[in-house]
């Protein structure tokens, strides 16, 4: 038999000044299976809450509601105090007839009415709420983080700084990404590989982190603290543990010129090569459609020059199975190809370059050694143009988004450029200059005011090649007249867009992306590292374009996140979740399809001797965040969701 | 003249993270509305269940208000995309036996949407009140002999 | 000469009946079904039919029918029990068949506990039976030791002139005798002849099929699971039949009241058996359709010695899958011999 | 008959080389107008098998009728077209497995009864888009156009009306093939949604969530609306949630053997106009 305790708040005047509370308190106790019904000035304060506990104990409540504020004020009070009463902490509801009553409604015979229907109807549910406990799942204490750029190391070097082993996976050869390729940093000029690659070594030394590079995540299976993660090793034919890295098999190689990936095709590279000199881990891998052994089975010269015998013609793809408590997916991103631009002439002419060439020619360990050179004739330009949102905001051609690092590293490429180049001029095609940030502002000022970048506001029609010139057509919206300059080299300050291969990435770890493919958070305020699904986090420019610091703040905040996760051996989950009736159910698995988070799996009924009865579905505890979408769309009745159960619901209805 | 007037019963069946906070935050707001509607907090609109409807006409409501996140905006990310599939589907079967699509409303309400859920409020009150009591279905429950009742 | 009933003084009689202060009843032919349903003239009548739709079993035992009504309070549990029905009625053409259902669910109504509902209903009703000149593939009542002018369960049995202009009568309780009475002056002396009854065909040998259900090694035969192989399952042969009475008590309600309720309820449901724990004894579908078969002629009859079953032949008539008791049983008949 | 013949003679076959253990197909009935379903093991069970106008029950229930798919032989079936939107159904709700079928397709016009081409459900995947394609054009019953036009309080009397003869023996959910649930909602008391009683408001509760549940899944064979006992035309309402879904989500029934149900899934781009 329930026995409900009733504690209806005046919270001070809020409540009692509108809705008559004595007369509330004596008709909930007339109602069937109350025990006690009993107001009080202030529920929530210390006495009020003794008073709760009291009763419960007093009266061996078997469930209790409490009228006053919402839910979403002191329900987790309310819950406490039953704890701490010795009562389940889900066998408390509140009734919201504060916000939804009190405050709202003119009339006080009306709204104690509505109050009692209220409180009333809680009554009905608490009768029929369960003792729920949290949900515990374990956790196995090992991170991994998937790819090797700023963001990727930053969260690794974060979690492994803090004790906890991580898996860092890379899928080019070696760590960097990104910001391995770039030159100086807006807005301090430092250089980027200085502080870059004492961070890759860091990683690769350090005693917690296990690095993976020339691999990749082949498929992720489990839940948050429970990840089954397998590994495929591509094979570098060049074993790791032999090669000291002396760089002999690279010298010897016949094949040199290779446009090098990583010098944007600006550099060469042979067929076997590290992608660029401080490569970490620095041990090569042969390109197989370059060398001329896998495309003709002659020459071998890599494994006659190498003394240690490292050289492995015959290797094969490995892999590796991991259990891994959480992910953080720091992918990365592409820049835009920039060939739907027809107008600007890139790839027509070579003097038009993205401004990651940029970064590549302005970098000291660069195919230029550091100088401004045209890749065309190999001169210093005199004049550079560079256009921004060369993809960006651009709903026609490009991406609807800013992406948000352009406005500053054109700056920062015009400062550079005037720095190498003594009276070069650089003029700046742009839309908005935005440039909110730590400095960022006083950087783009520093570049127009010392450093004379031209900024003519307004978008490039064309770009053509006259007398040896880049002939850049544009409009200056400021003076509404058409400009044309002569250039010598033209720079494209072109989108940050997610990589090609992003959606399906997503799928294999079973998270949510957006209509360009960047990763949705969780919640883009509240959780904004936090993807979709529980126990995977976001670090960098895979969630949305981003900057150094963005991408390391977000990077840090993530392991913050999984530290979190690991600072228990168990995870605790508030039990809200679906359940599911095995007798019942047909097993149509419209609740899979249903299901945001894939918390639904089937699970196989089999008889005593082993043999498959029927399939039925099974909510993963670990995975379930109780939105009850699949217990809507179950026919048979069999799915029902804790704490707002079909009993309960109907029962609230009824009770009204 | 207003103590003559109908008063309707009204339910409402609504999420936890946008329209019953946007309730609230009528309330915090201190904005005024009818004191009509009776609120069935669940988690998510994706746990709102037709027989939920139905079983708040059994109860003798005149009318049925459904709300939630607007699309794009659902806690558990795609609760409401299919909640409005249900809706569009059920609205239409109410309508085809005969259940005027007026005395079951639906609507999306974000937690920062407190003077439209006031507003909202206001309006459905007095539509439903203009319809008067939902006497077709209440004769069908007394024919039943089916006791419940507001 | 023999007294008859005139069919143009039909009106006179229902107004006679109705300002008596009963209830007059007949076989009605609605749009979409027949059954047997209030009338208010002579004209409300249609005797063409071979029998209802639905039988006249739910006059009497209707489909859901309240029992009491409960009120929840705080300490306790007010209930008020529904009266049984008082009105009086008299059902005009029932079919010798449906007649018979009525007499034989009597014994089940009055066994260890008497169903006020029922008897009430039952002693207030006065059936009169018209007997049959014609059937159907699917008529049975002659395999079952029944006829077409059967007079069991019936108060007054009229039998058509061949002439088409009324019936002979022939009053079989004081209970029909009372009912005529007040329309005594309508009837009159006559020397026209009855038309024959309508010729019923012996579908199955039911003595064959007694002895072949009785024994037991039966239970388990496959013949079971042949027969039935295509029943879908649905209860529109036990709902129609006139004789099945199998029904669940449910309580409906909110929290504050409810009213208890006796509905129909159907072994062909698999949910009629199913335990709390999941269990279920009659786990198939031929399990269930065993037990329909031997309930109407094995178990019943051997606890009232009658057989649950008038031979209307509804089960077959409106099956979805074309079975039924008959086909059945003309199986089992084969079967034994 | 033409098509009868080969057809027995295709059965015959196919249960001599063992590629099918069964083949459920019709049987002449109790009367001249009536078949039975006929469960055919044997060539002696074949040469009962009649094929004409008047076969029209949806067979397909029987596939996933107590295990008979359960030892993964291959089972024949009669289908119509609407049969093979069903079991493409029964197969996209994980039902029944489509290797497992063979399909004898036919389908009559007037007294005419003529084969389909193909055993397996993939081969009439054409068939059932053109008929997806004809069917907006496809004139509609009277009587939905005239409950289309009542107004709500017209339609509501209506269905009161015609629900009111309802006796809940079930025989719609029984007979339809898309009602494989082992625990239908109405049997389901904690809590009961569906008031059990075969009263006014449980008839009408009953009939609502019978047609929500087979919304996007029913291919208008009519077993329910010929199965049931008091005649009420269900057929209707379920024409008229299968014209819905295909205007509101461009769904048909039973198109393919992986399509997705109509309520499981969505599109961010559902249109609706009702929603405040």
């Amino acid at each position: 038999m329930a026995k409900i305790g009733v504690f209806i708040c005046h919270c001070g005047e809020n409540i009692a000044a509108k809705v008559d509370c004595t007369k509330l308190a004596a008709a909930m106790g007339e109602h069937p299976g109350v025990a006690v019904s009993v107001e009080y000035k202030y529920f929530c304060s210390d006495p009020g809450q003794e008073s709760v506990k009291k009763a419960i104990r007093d009266n061996n409540l078997t469930g209790i509601v409490i009228a006053a504020c919402s839910p979403r004020m002191h329900e987790a009070t309310f819950r406490k105090a039953c704890a701490e009463a010795g009562l389940n902490p889900y066998l408390c509801e509140i009734a919201n007839i504060r916000e939804q009553c009190s405050w709202v409604h003119t009339d006080s015979d009306m709204a104690t009415e509505k109050a009692m229907d209220i409180t009333r109807s809680m009554i009905e549910k608490v009768k029929r709420n369960n003792k729920l406990q949290p949900i515990e799942v374990p956790v196995t204490r090992r991170a991994l983080v998937i790819g090797g750029g700023i963001a990727g190391l930053q969260a690794a070097l974060d979690i492994a700084n803090a004790g906890q082993e991580v898996v860092l996976v890379e899928r080019e050869p070696s760590l960097g990404g990104h910001m391995a390729q770039l030159s100086e940093t807006f807005p301090t000029l430092d250089c980027s590989q200085c502080i870059m690659t004492p961070r890759m070594v860091e990683t690769a030394q350090h005693p917690n982190i296990r690095l993976l590079t020339y691999a990749e995540v082949e498929s992720v299976d489990g839940y948050i603290g429970n990840f089954k993660v397998r590994i495929r090793m591509k094979s570098r034919y060049v074993d790791t543990h032999k090669c000291t890295g002396c760089g002999d098999c690279m010298t010897k190689c016949p094949v040199k010129k290779i446009s090098s990936e990583f010098d944007c095709g600006l550099g060469k590279r042979t067929a076997i090569y590290t992608p660029f000199a401080q490569s970490v881990p620095n041990i090569p891998i042969i390109d197989t459609a370059s060398c001329i052994y896998f495309k003709n089975g002659k020459c071998k010269m890599c494994q006659k020059s190498c003394q240690i015998n490292a050289i492995d013609f015959e290797m094969q793809d490995e892999f590796i199975d991991l259990e891994i408590g959480a992910i953080v997916v720091a992918t990365g991103f592409q820049i835009q190809n920039t060939a739907m631009y027809g107008e600007y002439g890139y790839g027509k002419f070579p003097d038009v370059i993205t401004g990651l060439q940029f970064e590549r020619l302005a970098t000291a360990s660069g195919p230029t050694a550091g100088k401004i050179l045209r890749p065309s004739d190999g001169k210093e330009p005199e004049n550079v143009v560079f256009i921004q949102c060369a993809g960006s905001r651009d709903p026609s051609k490009g991406v609807r988004y800013c992406s948000k690092i352009c406005c500053m590293y054109t700056a920062k490429h015009a400062m550079l450029y005037a720095h190498k180049a003594h009276g070069g001029k650089t003029n700046i095609f742009y839309m908005d200059i935005r440039a909110a940030g730590k400095g960022y502002d006083e950087f783009t000022r520093r570049a127009i005011e010392e450093d004379e970048a031209s900024y003519i506001r307004g978008r490039v029609s064309k770009v053509w090649q006259e007398n040896g010139k880049l002939m850049v057509r544009g409009v200056d919206t400021l003076l509404g007249r058409p400009v044309t300059v002569a250039a010598d080299m033209v720079v494209l300050a072109t989108a940050m867009v997610p990589q090609p291969n992003a959606k399906e990435f997503a799928k294999i770890i079973g998270i949510a992306y957006d209509e360009y493919g960047f990763y949705n958070e969780a919640h883009l305020k509240l959780r904004p590292v936090e993807s979709s699904t529980a126990g995977v986090f976001l670090a960098g420019a895979c969630q949305s374009p981003k900057d150094i610091p963005d991408s390391v703040a977000q990077a840090s905040a993530s392991a913050s996140k999984v530290l979190a996760l690991f600072s228990k051996e168990k995870l605790e989950r508030e039990p809200v979740i679906a359940i599911n009736n095995e007798a019942t159910c047909a097993g149509c698995w419209g609740c899979v399809l249903a299901c945001p988070y894939n918390a639904i799996e089937k699970k196989d009924i089999c008889d005593r001797s082993g043999r498959l009865i029927k399939q039925v579905a099974y909510v993963n505890p670990g995975l379930c965040q109780g939105c009850g979408t699949c217990v809507t769309f179950c026919r048979s009745n069999s799915l029902d969701l804790a704490g707002f159960t079909e009993k309960q619901i109907f029962a609230e209805v009824m009770g009204l | 003249m207003s103590e003559q007037q109908f008063e309707p019963n009204i339910i409402a069946f609504v999420c936890t993270y946008c329209t019953y906070a946007g309730a609230d935050l009528a309330g915090t707001s201190r904005l005024k509305y009818a004191p009509n509607v009776r609120i069935v907090r669940l988690p998510c609109t994706g746990r709102i269940s037709p027989m939920f409807i139905l079983k708040a006409l059994q109860k003798g409501a005149d009318g049925v208000l459904v709300s939630g996140c607007h699309p794009g905006d659902c806690h558990f990310t795609h609760g409401n995309y299919h909640a409005r599939r249900r809706w569009m589907v059920f609205r239409s079967l109410l309508e085809f036996t005969g259940i005027s699509p007026e005395r079951v409303k639906y609507s999306w309400i974000s937690a920062a949407e407190g003077s439209k859920f006031a507003d909202l409020i206001n309006s459905v009150t007095e539509d439903i009140r203009k319809l008067g009591p939902f006497d077709q279905y209440q004769q069908m429950i007394k024919d039943a002999q089916s006791p419940a009742t507001l | 000469m023999t007294r008859i009933l005139l069919s143009d003084k039909l009106d006179n009689c229902v107004e006679r009946w109705r300002s008596a202060g009963m209830t007059v009843i007949g076989p009605v032919q609605g749009e979409s079904i027949s059954r047997y349903a209030v009338v208010e003239n002579g004209a409300g009548f249609d005797f063409g039919m071979i029998l209802p739709d639905r039988s006249v079993k739910e006059l009497f035992f209707p489909q859901t029918e309240p029992m009491l009504r409960y009120t929840i309070k705080k300490s306790e549990i007010d209930t008020a029990d529904f009266p049984p029905p008082q009105e009086k009625r008299i059902i005009f053409g029932a079919r010798a068949c449906d007649a018979s259902g009525l007499a034989i669910d009597d014994s089940l109504f009055g066994w260890d506990y008497k169903d006020d509902f029922w008897f009430h209903r039952r002693n207030e009703s006065v059936i009169v039976t018209i007997a049959c000149t014609k059937a159907d593939d699917f008529c049975m009542c002659t395999s079952l030791d029944l006829a077409p002018d059967s007079t069991k369960g019936c108060d007054v049995l009229l039998r058509p002139l061949e002439n088409n202009r009324g019936w002979q009568v022939e009053e079989i309780t004081d209970r029909g005798r009372e009912a005529f009475a007040v329309i005594a002056d309508l009837l009159q002396e006559s020397s026209d002849q009855a038309a024959p009854t309508a010729v019923v065909t012996e579908k199955f040998n039911l003595d064959a099929c007694v002895t072949w259900l009785q024994n037991p090694e039966n239970f388990d035969s496959k013949f079971w699971k042949e027969i039935s192989m295509r029943c879908i399952g649905c209860a529109s042969c036990t709902y129609l039949c006139p004789t099945c009475h199998c029904f669940d008590i449910q309580d409906e309600g909110d929290t504050y009241s409810g009213i208890r309720r006796k509905n129909w309820d159907s072994c062909s449901f698999a949910l009629f058996t199913m335990h709390t724990s999941g269990h279920n004894p009659r786990s198939t579908q031929s399990a269930r359709w065993r037990q329909r078969i031997m309930h109407k002629f094995n178990y019943f009859p051997g606890k009232f010695s009658v057989n649950s079953c008038s031979g209307c032949g509804r089960c077959s008539r409106q099956c979805p899958v074309d079975m039924g008791i008959t086909e059945t049983l003309q199986e089992i008949s084969k079967l034994q011999s | 008959m033409i098509t009868q013949e080969k057809y027995r003679t295709t059965v015959k076959e196919l249960l001599a080389s063992d590629s099918v253990k069964m083949v459920i197909g019709y049987k002449p009935g109790s009367t001249p107008d009536r078949r039975r379903p006929l469960f055919i093991r044997s060539s002696d069970d074949a040469d009962q098998l009649v094929l004409d106008s008047t076969c029209i029950t949806n067979l397909s229930g029987y596939l996933v009728a107590e295990g008979l798919l359960s030892d993964e032989k291959r089972v024949g079936i009669f289908l119509r077209p609407e049969g093979i939107r069903s079991i493409n159904i029964l197969a996209a709700e994980y039902q029944l497995n489509m290797d497992q079928i063979v399909i004898f397709g036919f389908d009559s016009t007037g007294r005419e009864v003529r084969p389909l081409e193909g055993r397996h459900s993939k081969d009439f995947s054409a068939l059932l888009s053109d008929i997806k394609e004809n069917s907006p054009q496809i004139s509609k019953e009277p009587l939905l156009e005239s409950i289309e036009r009542m107004n709500e309080q017209e339609r509501f009397d209506f269905w009161q009306e015609e629900f009111s003869r309802c006796i809940k023996c079930y025989a719609c959910r029984q007979a339809c093939p898309m009602c494989y649930c082992r625990r239908c909602i109405v049997d389901s008391n904690q809590p009961q949604w569906v008031n059990t009683s075969s009263h006014t408001l449980g008839n009408f509760e009953w009939n609502v969530v019978r047609a929500f549940h087979l919304s996007g899944r029913c291919v208008q064979c009519g077993n329910c609306d010929r199965a049931c006992p008091v005649n009420i035309p269900l057929r209707l309402i379920n024409q008229r949630m299968a014209e819905m879904v295909l205007e509101g989500f461009d769904h048909f029934a039973g198109l393919s053997p992986t399509q997705e149900p109509v309520l499981a899934s969505f599109k961010k781009d559902d249109t609706e106009t009702f929603i405040l």
